[in-house]
């Protein structure tokens, strides 16, 4: 299946990309496609502490459970700073 | 990204073109009240003794405004206010430049004090923006506390 | 009866003309801090159920500027706060009018919550105002809690 | 001695007047200055209750111990009402 990843901030700059469309297999749990994409992009996993690191599917923080589809907008960035 | 139905006055949204914290506060004024209370962020020249340039916001837009309401929602099943606006300014700011407006719309004033304080701290925690400081010698995306969310 | 000594930003006014809070909030502004907390009383449309046509403000006004600097001098010693701004409108305001403004900055944003949210209680107690409030079948001076001051 | 007398809102309009001079004995303390002009302005008794009434000596609050002086600005009001 295919997802669209965002980066934002700091790990758009690691990354070196806004968006980016991936293949990972079907039925991934969230915790387990973050893994993946992290695997991926080794600057993600060199700047950042995987601790550090939020992650959201479909523009909602996630648990980690979630069960990612085809087709879903997934994100990844560090904790937010606005105000 | 205005919600106006009937009698509410609540709106959240996101611009990079300046604040008019006075504009932003009056829009939140029900009959029924009293006092508004407005926290108004802006740019400081000094973090830790280093000296910025100019900031740089950037957002996750569309789940910036979601968390944004569900921060209004949220206010308002916790605290006796009436109405609440959040304005966020994205792009580059210069120093003293304002990037976030909150005001609070309640009867009793003490109400919106507290809500206003909490709106902000939540603001500050789930709310997927990010700001960079630029400094004469380099510039860093400031990280917020990682273990706050998520 | 601006008080601006170097650094400090402190001032404390009493006007017949429109408040703009944003102007306001924006005189307070020191280059170390980052947040700013004001607090925009206004007229209300209804009092326990009554309309309220307008608002009429009278000062004692020596008194309540030296009421109102005593305000900003115990609150400086009180919270960790920059500077503050206290501007008190007098005369006829309509609904909606503002009335007053106290704005606040600070290092960090509690203290200006705390602080403005003292500031305001203490002016309703201590500064010799008085608000008329006119109805449409008579009028009346509001009168605060006698037992708050002398 | 002289005072003027000054009266603000609800004060003013019982009294008729914004600001009266008038004579009191020499060294009266402001307690006693009080009643005694509330003597003088039976409709200021009439209209609020003395427990209800503050009063400023030189626009400071009076504890009531203070001794007036000639040309003292003395001022009577209700509880204030600002913001």
């Amino acid at each position: 299946m295919k997802v669209n990843v965002l980066f934002f901030g700091a790990t758009a700059d690691s990354v070196g990309e806004r968006q980016i469309e991936i293949s990972l297999e079907e039925n991934l749990k969230a915790e387990t496609a973050l893994s993946q994409i992290l695997e991926k992009f080794p600057a993600l996993q060199k700047n950042h502490d995987k601790k550090s690191l939020h992650f959201a599917v479909n523009q909602e923080y996630a648990s980690g459970d979630e069960i990612i589809k085809n087709g879903d907008e997934l994100a990844i960035f560090t904790a937010v700073s606005g105000g | 990204m205005t919600k106006d139905e009937g009698q509410t006055k609540d709106f959240y949204e996101i611009t990079t073109e300046p604040l008019n914290i006075g504009e932003i506060a009056r829009r939140v004024v029900p009959e029924n009240c009293g006092a508004i209370v407005t926290l108004d962020g802006f740019v400081r020249k000094f973090t830790k003794g280093r000296e910025t340039q100019y900031l740089v916001y950037e957002a996750y837009q569309p789940m910036a405004l979601k968390e944004m309401e569900k921060l209004i929602e949220n206010a308002k099943a916790r605290f006796d206010i009436e109405n609440i606006g959040i304005v966020h300014r994205l792009g580059k700011m210069e120093i003293g430049e304002t990037s976030v407006v909150i005001s609070v719309a309640s009867p009793h004033r003490r109400a919106a004090f507290e809500a206003c304080e909490w709106l902000i701290k939540e603001l500050k925690r789930t709310v997927p923006i990010w700001k960079k400081e630029v400094y004469a010698d380099g510039e860093i995306w400031i990280e917020g506390d990682s273990q706050a969310k998520g």
